[in-house]
């Protein structure tokens, strides 16, 4: 295949795999409990971003019908991804908003949020 | 142990993007994805509902139950709140919601709150035309609360939304949104289809109001419930004003 | 396609337990107590609603509900077969017995919470059996997030540490989640549809395309990490173990089991059985983690000291044998999968009440502080038995019967080491739940906690007592269920002989 | 020919006579007459029940009753045919004496937790009546293991240090016996699609190869050998004599042990037959193990100085007569092992019955402590007398009729080594049993006081027991038509002609 098409046409995928990685290694490695929620919320967005890359169409316009374009399917990108990501992105504000609660909840029982330390005080609770 | 993961990662990320070589290529109009649903929707979308806006006829109509879930997800995210932090142990509500009283900022906040609110409400009612809809047009109106809340502090800012009524405004539109969707039930139709209501209009015209019906039903739960999360998160769940 | 006859059923289900929550909150913001009755009602009404459209698609065949009206594959689809109702009565029953149970468990344990835990109860189950009837790839996401979070947040209602457990499975959860949402990405990519039987049907055609394996595998990571599937259980200890006993008594016998009942829907009704088998060793490799994990589970079970952490390692071995069961994809193995779905629920569920009574009765929690409560609390220990005695599969307990088709399903496979692994996992179990039974009735009582001061109350006692005589019912009725229910539902090449 | 099948609920009624008893037992806990009234009636109905079967299948017809299925193709299944009448006779004819022993005795040495010992009894007791009647191997194997759980709390009763060894060790043996015949039952439901019994036999060599047919035969033995107490697999039986001596009297030489070797029984000649059993030459091996069995377990009885202990063991031995019988299938061989079944039972019961006897009136249990005894119980120590003449195969008790009958069929086999065996085996039973009524009568000690016999309800059982073997010695088809039967069966099973 022609090395600039696969730059342009496979780039932006790449792109989201590597934020995707990014993310996942923001979760696997931080300490900071606080730090996973954003890993957790970056690999998110990269996945959003997956679809969005995926309704892109060259030259094509928004999904909002527009008189001059016509009903062409061709003329607008894939609205599906479009408004699947509207819901992915709720979930994703959904669930970091219990994150947060739960961090709360953590912070006001054990007064840290590092990992390392929260290991430590659990087996301090166990001993005692 | 970081080396480890590091390789993980790695090899993960070359299994993906070797994937990569089967999915269709970067603007592709001929895709699978543009062929199949999509282009449905883009011809069916004034025909069917009356609304130019495609994403917005499909999350409201084509795949409103989607959004109903969607709804739900938020709400769920707001009882989770109230459970975990609500009740337990009572502690003083911490900095965070206390009042400044700085009054170029007073001033400004005060000035601004209407115009985001109006703007949420044409995000909400123009979402049939342009980019928009509930979800957004309920975001802004909840930021408008909070941004009171967190410059005039949490006590000043009840006046412009009780915390009380936080979760009892999210339970509403919710129940708005299922209600407008179980009307068709009773008539015959399925749930959530629009067509149905008993409003003596063409069936595209039903469901025109439908959509704006549930984008309101959307906006509604959405505003009350992110206020509800922000006022547990930020003063520990502490319920009642002070 | 055949074109299923539209009932109202399915979705009645979902609209009973989503105008059930939000009504169990006003109703208890405006008085505590009304929210108990409410949310009873609710999964009362629940349960009536998922008998009948399992009479209904017993007798007539499979339903669906085209929700907005929109015919797959424009709009989202509600499809059941028997197995889907199945899945679903399950649930409607769990729910009402553990509801039951929370009556005077929630006021004990979390007092403050109580209208909110019930709601989201109630929005657990939600998104549970939305999981189970929903015909769209992308609308099952939207219900697994639904009940992620209610999952999440019902397991971090209990003890200090539930809270970092919690977190712990919400990033693990929302990881899955997101696999999962990758994978539909994918399919989406190559098909351009999100609906079941219509991607179903686009599928094959995509046979040697390297996204379709990567999809494949990112699905069942994504289920397998919500299902607990061995080795992607390391949420599930801790969650279960420092929860309430009524968010354990609820989320431990049905999500992992529901997760199940996806990944079978997705490999089977979805990709394919062929499929699956020709793109990725996907089947054999299920099966085999499985049995690693039936046998690794045991033995970390036998090491506990904390009865509730025992039987969470218990429920990931166990879970061992669904995955089992399913990864094998014989007709038998399928059958003792299904089956145990319903088994496995039952005891597992009648186990944690036991817990969660005992805590709440005496605070004795330990392997070593139940010894001697048998004759203090008869009852709830003859159940706590009959519940053992099914977990170790002896007859006529449900247990026995899963084991059974599980078995004949191995052996179908030809397979003889996870023949053994199937029958001595048994003798695992059988250790430490003799161990167990011996210290109970045997042992003097040990001085931790206070000494119980008889059984509990009817609340309690009765959902224990309803589902220990209920492991040796459906023991002996398994078949009915086998042949009415689970052999018309699955795939012609899924089918026992004579089926 | 084949024998009319009439279709009747009596098999049935017949378990269910003791499993109703166990709720009714449970119930009437505090109130210890009414509920040994509900043992008593329980045992006096099942016998009644079991006996008025015994003119039809006299008369050549078979009584079933086919419940519902409990696994697609395969229903919970009770037949009545010669060989389980027999079975089931003998067990509930000696339930009756021993229900009245065991108020005796149960009374009469203070024990406590009555309630749970009777009501397991009966359970035991319907498990046993269960595997007798069984139509087939899965419902064969239902009864057996809950045997298996019924009698794991009499084992346990005494809740000593020594109970839970004993009852661990019990386990440890039983439980994986059971998953060996249940992997057993599963092969031979892939393999031959059938589990129905069939006399002479329904596997054949076209159903699989000799070693997967060897192998089977091997699960199978494991799977019924524990309980038969076939050596190595009999560790648990001595250990097990730690329960209360009714326990050992009737579930350790006759139900439990005898389910055992009818299981054998079963397998040789209703699942593989004596056609398949050559052609594999598979009763040979058997035959020479269940020898070895007989030489050694004579040889380790005479080591026993515990009177419990030295019974089992000679039951360990007595048992692999029956077993030596069944395996080597000639028409003599089986009327023996039948008749060994039945007679074994009423000799052995009688001794365990003075074992207990002796206990609750000195609390001695070792034989180097009964000196002189025979004089201050004279009733008792005659009975004793009586049942070690007949196991040594003195003429005039009935254990000489079955063991004339087992060395015709040694004789028939052309196996004279193990002719010679079973002569030997005689001589070291007299070896083992005589010196204790030698003492008991002949030599005097003074070390403890004067004391009589024990209560009627102790020695009338006894008296019963010791008088029906004297009389089954001689006429051998008295009463319940033992011979008649067994020879009938034998004749069946092995194609023979009646002898």
């Amino acid at each position: 295949m022609d090395l600039t098409v696969v730059l342009t046409g496979r780039a932006p995928y790449a792109f989201t795999i590597v934020l995707l990685l990014i993310g996942l290694y923001g979760m696997m490695a931080k300490q900071n409990l606080m730090k996973k929620l954003f890993g957790m919320n970056i690999f998110q967005g990269a996945i959003i971003l997956f679809f969005i890359v995926h309704a892109y169409k060259t030259g094509a316009s928004v999904p909002v019908l527009d008189d001059a374009l016509g009903t062409d399917p061709t003329r607008y990108v894939n609205p599906i991804p479009h408004g699947l990501m509207l819901t992915a992105i709720v979930v994703s504000v959904a669930t970091t908003g219990v994150a947060l609660a739960l961090l709360i909840r953590i912070y006001r029982s054990y007064g840290t949020i590092d990992e390392v330390e929260l290991l430590e005080r659990l087996r301090k609770d166990e001993s005692r | 142990m970081k080396a480890l993961t590091l390789l993980v990662l790695a090899a993960l990320g070359l299994v993906m993007l070797a994937a990569g070589a089967g999915l269709p290529l970067y603007g592709d109009a001929s895709s699978p994805a543009s062929l199949h649903v999509a282009d449905d929707y883009v011809r069916g979308s004034m025909k069917d509902a009356h609304t130019p806006n495609v994403v917005t006829t499909m999350i409201a109509d084509y795949r409103g139950f989607d959004t109903l879930g969607e709804t739900m997800v938020v709400f769920s995210a707001g009882l989770a709140c109230m459970l975990l932090l609500r009740g337990g142990e009572r502690r003083p509500v911490p900095a965070i919601g206390r009042p400044r009283n700085n009054i170029v900022t007073d001033i400004v906040t005060r000035a601004m709150i209407p115009v985001i609110q109006l703007f949420a409400l044409y995000v909400v009612f123009h979402g049939h035309y342009s980019p928009g809809g509930g979800f957004q047009g309920g975001a802004l109106i909840a930021t408008s609360i909070l941004l009171a809340r967190m410059v005039l502090g949490f006590e000043r800012s009840q006046y412009l939304f009780p915390q009380r009524l936080g979760t009892p405004l999210g339970l509403l539109g919710i129940a708005f949104y299922a209600g407008v969707g179980l009307v068709a039930l009773p008539f015959g139709g399925n749930l959530l289809d629009y067509s149905y209501l008993p409003l003596g209009l063409p069936p595209h015209m039903l469901r025109n109001w439908g959509i704006l019906f549930v984008e309101i039903g959307v906006a509604l739960a959405v505003t009350g419930t992110l206020i509800s999360i922000f006022d547990d998160l930020t003063t520990g769940g502490q319920t009642g004003e002070r | 396609m055949a074109v299923l006859p539209e009932s109202n059923l399915p979705v009645i289900i979902t609209l009973l337990l989503l105008f059930g929550a939000l009504l169990t909150i006003a109703a208890g913001l405006v008085r505590r107590e009304f929210a108990w009755p409410v949310a009873f009602t609710t999964l009362v009404l629940v349960l009536v609603d998922a008998l009948i459209q399992l009479a209904t698609i017993v007798q007539g065949g499979p339903l669906r509900h085209t929700l907005g009206g929109w015919a797959a594959p424009i709009g989202i689809e509600y499809v059941v077969d028997g197995l889907g109702a199945f899945v679903v009565t399950v649930i409607a029953a769990v729910a009402v017995v553990v509801g039951m149970y929370a009556r005077s468990a929630v006021r004990r344990e979390n007092p403050d919470q109580e209208v909110a835990f019930l709601g989201m109860l109630l929005t657990l189950l939600l998104g549970l059996t939305g999981m189970v009837l929903t015909g769209d790839l992308f609308n099952l996401y939207v219900f697994y997030e639904i009940s992620s979070l209610a999952g999440y947040s019902l397991l971090a209602v209990g003890d200090r540490k539930a809270p970092v457990a919690a977190f712990r499975y919400l990033i693990l959860g929302t990881t899955g989640a997101s696999f999962y949402l990758l994978g539909i990405g994918f399919l989406y990519t190559l098909t351009g549809s999100l609906n079941m039987a219509d991607v179903a049907r686009l599928v094959p055609a995509l046979q040697g395309n390297p996204g379709l394996p990567v999809a494949l595998a990112l699905i069942i990571v994504g289920v397998g990490l919500k299902m607990a599937l061995f080795p992607l259980h390391g949420w599930l200890a801790d969650a279960y173990t420092h929860a309430s006993s009524t968010s354990t008594a609820i989320v431990a016998p049905i999500m992992t089991k529901v997760s199940a009942f996806v990944l079978l829907r997705l490999l089977f009704f979805v990709f394919g059985v062929d499929l699956v088998a020709n793109i990725l060793p996907a089947g054999t490799i299920v099966a085999w983690l499985s049995a690693a994990g039936i046998v690794v589970m045991s033995l970390m079970s036998i090491a506990q000291r904390d009865v509730k952490r025992m039987l969470a390692y218990s429920s990931v071995a166990q879970l061992g044998y669904i995955g089992l069961g399913i990864g094998l994809a014989n007709p038998w193995a399928l059958t003792g999968a299904v089956l145990h779905i319903l088994n496995h629920a039952t005891m597992k569920c009648c186990l944690f009440l036991v817990t969660g009574s005992v805590a709440m009765q005496t605070r004795r929690t330990s392997v070593a502080e139940y010894a001697g409560l048998g004759r203090a609390m008869p009852w709830t220990f003859a159940s706590f038995s009959l519940a053992a005695l099914a977990m170790v599969g002896l007859p006529p307990t449900n247990g026995f019967f899963s084991k059974w088709y599980l078995l004949l399903g191995t052996i179908r496979a030809g397979s003889w080491p996870l023949v053994a692994i199937v029958a001595a996992s048994s003798l695992l179990t059988a250790v430490y739940f003799f161990r167990l039974l011996e210290s109970i009735y045997t042992a003097p009582m040990t001085a931790g906690g206070d000494a119980p001061e008889g059984e509990s109350g009817f609340f309690v006692l009765a959902p224990t007592i309803v589902l220990g005589v209920g492991v040796i019912v459906l023991g002996l009725c398994n078949s009915w269920f086998v042949t009415q229910i689970l052999q018309p539902s699955l795939p012609d090449a899924l089918r026992l002989p004579g089926m | 020919m084949d024998p009319t099948v009439i279709p009747s609920l009596r098999p049935l009624l017949a378990i269910l006579a003791s499993l109703l008893a166990v709720p009714l037992i449970v119930a009437s806990g505090s109130r210890p007459n009414l509920r040994e009234t509900w043992s008593v009636l329980a045992a006096f109905v099942k016998a009644a029940i079991v006996l008025s079967m015994l003119p039809v299948v006299l008369a050549g017809d078979v009584l079933a009753c086919r419940l519902w299925q409990i696994s697609p193709g395969i229903a919970l299944e009770l037949r009545v045919d010669t060989l389980g009448l027999v079975f089931a006779m003998v067990s509930s004819t000696l339930w009756v004496l021993t229900t009245f022993y065991s108020i005796g005795y149960v009374r009469g040495a203070g024990e406590k937790k009555q309630t749970r010992y009777f009501a397991s009894f009966a359970l035991s007791l319907s498990a046993t009546i269960g595997i007798a009647f069984a139509a087939n191997l899965l419902t064969f194997l239902v009864f057996f293991e809950m045997l298996t759980v019924a009698t794991y709390p009499l084992v346990l009763h005494k809740e000593t240090a020594a109970a839970r060894r004993g009852a661990r060790i019990y386990l440890a043996y039983t439980l994986p016996a059971g998953l060996a015949l249940l992997v057993a039952v599963a092969i031979t439901w892939s393999i031959a699609g059938t589990l129905d019994f069939v006399p002479g036999g329904f596997l054949t060599t076209a159903m699989g190869s000799p070693a997967l047919l060897s192998t089977l035969f091997v699960l199978f033995l494991v799977g019924v050998g524990v309980k038969a107490g076939l050596m190595p697999l009999h560790a648990w039986l001595p250990a097990a004599m730690v329960a209360p001596t009714p326990v050992s009297a009737l579930l350790h030489a006759v139900a439990v042990v005898k389910a055992g070797v009818f299981g054998v029984l079963r397998v040789t000649g209703f699942v593989f037959g004596p056609g398949l059993l050559t052609d594999l030459s598979l009763g040979t091996w058997l035959a020479w193990i269940a020898g070895a069995t007989v030489l050694l377990a004579s040889l380790l009885a005479l080591a026993q100085d515990n009177l419990k202990r030295r019974l089992a063991y000679s039951t360990v031995g007595h048992l692999s007569y029956i077993v030596l019988g069944a395996a080597l299938v000639n028409v003599w061989s089986w009327t023996g092992a039948i008749l060994h079944l039945v007679f074994h039972a009423t000799m052995k019961i009688t001794l365990f019955f003075c074992a207990g006897a002796i206990y609750v009136r000195t609390h001695k249990e070792n034989i180097s402590d009964l000196d002189g005894i025979g004089r201050q119980m004279p009733i008792t120590m005659a009975a004793f007398a009586i049942g070690s003449l007949g196991l040594a195969g003195v003429p005039g008790v009935n254990g000489f009729v079955s063991k004339w009958s087992l060395l015709s069929g040694a004789a028939l086999a052309d196996q004279r080594l193990l002719l010679g065996l079973l002569v030997l085996s005689g001589v070291l039973n007299a070896a083992y049993f005589f010196p204790i009524v030698h003492a008991a009568f002949f030599k005097r000690s003074d070390a403890y006081p004067r004391f009589g016999e024990a209560s009627p309800l102790l020695v009338v059982p006894l008296v019963v027991t010791a008088l029906a073997s004297v009389l089954l010695g001689f006429a051998p088809d008295l009463g319940v038509h033992a011979y008649g039967l067994a020879a009938r069966t034998a004749a069946l099973v092995t194609g023979g002609a009646l002898p």
